[in-house]
């Protein structure tokens, strides 16, 4: 166990991996000589070389189809995507050539890709590049998309997404980059996908969520414990494709009561199908209706108080689980 | 459009006679192929989309018969030619149209997605131009090997048009990627005249990577042939990326569906007139290669191999309901190395 | 009242409002000689010259971004992506200019643009060309999703589109195009935007729809009616993005039974937000779960009885309504 | 990178004194805006990304000067050199920095996208090459529009990587769109030489699509000014697009954020002794145009606009958050005609 930020468990990850399988390379804008944007890969490029941690001009399509090709030939490309904001311009490649072709091929070829791209508000980074677009990637069948809220968790999860044959999608909260915690050494521990944790455990209401959202809740149930007396179950779902709803549902079948937080727009974000999935599935055990926190439905606005007020917050879920009493 | 002056490449050795003949056999197995499916897709056997490759055999048959077995092709949506001339029996494409188990993606891909990893045919795609930069990373994972395989890829005039034709030209520039681009110019994109999509002729655009790229005559297989040679040359040297822009043309409408307002019977009679299968056969009988009776053996032979497509695949059962979510990932334990 | 098909009603309402107003364009591929791909704009170019009915090369995001460009010096743009599936490679000048501009400027500029696109699957065209992503759209706030299911509507909605100053996203299912319906001539007839219709009152349960799903879910209505002697209520969504959702909810308050139909993959759906908001906002009144009816989550695939298999049938509806009882 | 040949612009008119005074001015506050907002970044004020601007000002001046006010202009993120160049307040984009509601766009857009309708300023961009098809609709606007204003899209080096840049030159050369298209090639994609993400020449790469092409010196701005005079006078011509590459230099990092681990002290010492403001203040007082005290007097005036602006926007209330919901969607009442 080392204390590690986000970021340098990310970098561990892709480096032990590096070292393991030399299959593996890295390719992305500014990973290389800039050390990345958010210097997940400063240092690989001295160690691993220029072919092995490549430097890409701004071709997000380009890059993210040239990944799907080398996997094809056997290859496993990780792509970084500077920002999530940017994989727009790349969609056509990650939905209609990553996701698809193994289905398409008839099961002939797969597409061991990672991609790797930072996520998330609330730096006043304004409109167009302040997207949570998690849940746009978990609606495309094929796809695996990752959503880490500890270093644990995004190294034990990167690591497994480099051992997959399917094309990943790994979204990093830049909130959390700086982010500490306890990070186990052994570079063969995997974490599997679609194993949602339980971080705090709980008796009153379930609070459900995913990278940056956990501590939104994790802090609310601190608030719920010390102010209000009421114990909330926080469960951290880790992937969000596959989903481990089993896990939610065994909570909420206690619990009775639910809130599914994230920093994406409520209107169509995946908070609702988290809340359907309750519903339908312990609909009898439910005392009130599940409660969805998440982000306004405005594009990003830049000032600081008007963008603090379009994302969640703590206060917002100790809001909601209040309501529902 | 005008089919362009020949290309600057050394003549040296033409195909011998067996070579031609072979050329000669799967320009009309090709051709036939696609009349068979045209006449499937009016009694229901096909459906979906069809894109038919009638006029441009050349093109397919040049191409592919350059390549090595252990090169890769990848391909745009009208794809049969490319992989009749890959050697992928015709009964399993014909299958696959038919949406059968026994077709070459077991009734899941259709016309427009016929793959075969066995012979390096990576996939027909049907987003214009999305495979463009799949052909990039076919490159490099060759060139990052030290593999002296290399990618034939192979797309339309109206690719041309859209941004990734760009980012994967200068991407496999910069990198010296071992990657053939073979643009099949018929003049249209649907209905749409070439000349009103492109500011400049295509091979001059893809000139400016600073990449050899050459226009040659799509409708004569010999010049298509040699052409491609030269440039699967260049590339196995690690000269990197060399782009050819072949001029041809489509007998046929767009797909089945295209009711052809947009050009004239005159024009498609004037490009019927030029037809690379008997442009070929013309020259094989001058050179003595052919004489009419092996001609109609040839076509005979090609009559009873479509046939036999057709019987194989109409015999072939549909795949189970219960295969509907096979594919969808690769079971995850047998992928855990 | 005139007898036209949805792809006639579409062209008249192009065709009325170029009459009306002449900063309104066409600009698409292959909408000129061509006649479209579905035909929807055959003859206009004939009446109106290649300026106003403008082909374009094959660059989605380029004519997308020059729609944008042209409604900003104020002109109409209608832009044809000739299938949802060609929007991929466009969607970032979808969402990170025509949706936000008017909110990143402090409401200085606007975007008066809409952007037909044909939707859906069941005609065998395989995993790349069989979308249904309305939903993916009607999730990015500044954007209007229009999915209208009958040639009236088409019409009314889209001349309603032409006169908006925001972008809208205006949703056709091929399998409609040749479908009939009365059309009233009035040309200044328009449909308001977030207004479900009810297409078939009922008492038993609310079956909710859109595009497509609104006539399998009538054609499951009548089954219902004739079989079970059920009587299901059929909701005609029309708009995603504004929702109606007061209309779903006066009606699941009197049938206390929901079920929610659409084309596109379930995971992650549409079909998720509207069993979310009725769940939130008429809990205390469902006798049972909302259900959902929708695609199954895979690449589509091309043979015929597996595509069948994956698209939602009025079989699926009539079962999810039993099965609620 | 080097600092490239002179343009074969007709020289013929070199601006008189009082105008080359104006450059000047616009340069030095320029300038002193960049630099006043790193200062002001370090102080918390200013928050986000922050790209500066300092070095390559002669582009800005030179560039928008050339414009008339019926032109429009879109540019990228680095815009606050353009914004100031077009006449808008220092005080409302330093308000806009500040995230107030006297700024620009009233504190909702933040410094990667002034807009200034009023001045035809139709913003700034964040996603890289982005903006450039929004120029070919305005474009398309003015002529069909028969309109003679022309649109001026300035973008940087790494843009030419999208395949955005492919789509918007094709479009505007095909339809022959007054549209001048500008590159300030300032050497660096973030931390990327530009050598390393182009196949070819910027300039070399535009002239492919058929429109006349030229490299200029980005650091003269008299060369700037001519070169875009002569771009925009083919455009209202009728003549269709013009491509313009400009080479310059950025002094600080991309952004605030930038450890510039890329590139040498050195490097950057070599290109401020080409400083474009001094050069400038050298040949003017060569020409009799300036001396000393007048530039002192210059600098002077500007001082004291920066520290106004400084202070209009910090004494500019924040938006109050009941307008959170504003302008989502223009009201749709007003909007129906
Ligand atoms: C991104 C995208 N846009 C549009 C289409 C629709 N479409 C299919 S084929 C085609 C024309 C392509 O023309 P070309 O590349 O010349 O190939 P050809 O059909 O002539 O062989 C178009 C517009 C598509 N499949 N993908
Ligand atoms: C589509 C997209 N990809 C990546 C980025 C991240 N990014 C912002 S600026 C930049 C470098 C752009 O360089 P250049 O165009 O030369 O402009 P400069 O910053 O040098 O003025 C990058 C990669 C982005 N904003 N948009
Ligand atoms: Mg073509
Ligand atoms: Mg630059």
């Amino acid at each position: 166990m080392t204390d590690l930020r986000m970021r340098d468990a990310i970098r561990e990850a892709m480096r032990e991996e590096m070292l393991r399988d030399d299959r593996v390379f890295l390719m992305g804008e500014d990973i290389g000589a800039y050390g990345g944007s958010y210097a997940c890969t400063r240092g690989l490029l001295d160690e691993f070389g220029p072919e092995r941690v490549r430097d890409t001009p701004i071709s997000e399509s380009g890059i993210v189809g040239a990944g799907v090709g080398a996997a094809l030939a056997g290859l496993r490309p990780m792509i970084e995507i500077m920002t999530i904001n940017f994989s727009l311009v790349a969609l056509d490649q990650i939905v209609n050539n990553a996701s698809k072709l193994h289905y398409m091929s008839g099961g002939q070829v797969h597409v061991p890709l990672v991609l790797r791209m930072a996520s998330g508000g609330g730096s006043q980074l304004g409109a167009t590049h302040s997207h949570s677009l998690e849940g746009m990637f978990a609606h495309f069948p094929g796809l695996t998309v990752v959503c880490p809220a500890f270093p644990a968790d995004a190294k034990g999860l990167l690591k497994r997404a480099f051992r997959d044959p399917n094309p990943v999608v790994f979204i990093e909260h830049t909130a959390l980059y700086g982010s500490r915690g306890e990070v186990p050494g052994d570079p063969d521990r995997l974490i599997e996908f679609g194993r949602a944790a339980v971080v705090r455990p709980g008796a009153d209401v379930t609070v459900v969520g995913y990278s940056g959202s956990v501590h939104q809740a994790t802090r609310a149930a601190r608030i719920l414990a010390e102010g209000h007396g009421l114990s909330a179950e926080v469960i951290d779902l880790r992937t969000l494709r596959p989903l481990d709803i089993a896990t939610v549902l065994e909570s909420v079948r206690r619990t009775n009561r639910a809130v599914v937080v994230e920093d994406d727009w409520r209107f169509g974000g995946f908070a609702g199908e988290v809340a359907a999935q309750i519903m339908e599935r312990a609909f009898d055990w439910l005392d009130a209706p599940v409660a969805r926190v998440a982000g306004a439905d405005v594009p990003m606005p830049y000032n600081r108080n008007l963008e603090y007020a379009a994302l969640p917050s703590e206060e917002d879920v100790v809001e909601a689980v209040l309501a529902m009493l | 459009m005008s089919v362009g002056q020949a290309a600057p490449v050394a003549a040296g050795e033409t195909p011998d006679g067996d070579l031609q003949e072979r050329f000669l056999y799967e320009m009309l197995l090709i051709r036939r192929f696609e009349e068979k499916s045209a006449e499937m897709y009016t009694r229901g056997k096909i459906r979906g989309f069809l894109h038919l490759y009638t006029g441009e055999e050349a093109c397919a048959v040049g191409a592919v018969n350059a390549l090595r077995a252990s090169d890769k092709i990848v391909t745009h949506y009208r794809d049969h030619g490319h992989a009749i001339a890959r050697g992928i029996e015709p009964r399993r494409i014909m299958a696959e149209l038919f949406a059968r188990v026994d077709g070459t993606n077991h009734g899941r891909g259709g016309s427009m997605h016929i793959f075969d990893v066995e012979r390096g045919f990576l996939g027909g795609y049907a987003i214009v131009a999305g495979h463009m930069p799949i052909a990039v990373g076919l490159g490099l994972a060759a060139s990052m090997r030290r593999e002296d395989w290399a990618t034939l890829c192979i797309f339309g005039d109206g690719g041309v048009g859209e941004g990734e034709f760009h980012e994967a030209l200068n991407l496999a520039a910069i990198w010296k990627l071992p990657v053939v681009w073979f643009c099949e110019n018929n003049g249209y994109g649907m209905g749409v005249p070439f000349d009103d999509s492109l500011a400049n002729d295509v091979y001059k655009i893809a000139a400016a990577y600073r990449m050899p790229s050459i226009r040659i005559d799509g409708m004569d297989v010999l010049e298509v042939y040699s052409a491609t040679r030269l440039a699967l040359a260049h590339c196995r040297e690690g000269n990197g990326p060399y782009f050819i822009e072949a001029l041809t043309y489509r007998y046929r409408g767009h797909s089945m569906a295209d009711p052809e307002l947009y050009r004239t019977k005159a024009e498609v009679e004037m490009f019927r007139q030029r037809d690379a299968i008997q442009r070929l056969k013309r020259s094989m009988i001058a050179a003595g290669f052919l004489d009419e009776p092996a001609y109609e053996a040839l076509v005979a032979r090609v009559d009873t191999e479509i046939d036999d497509a057709v019987a194989f695949a109409d015999a072939s059962p549909e795949p189970g309901l219960h295969t509907l979510y096979d594919h969808i990932t690769k079971e995850r334990e047998r992928g855990i190395e």
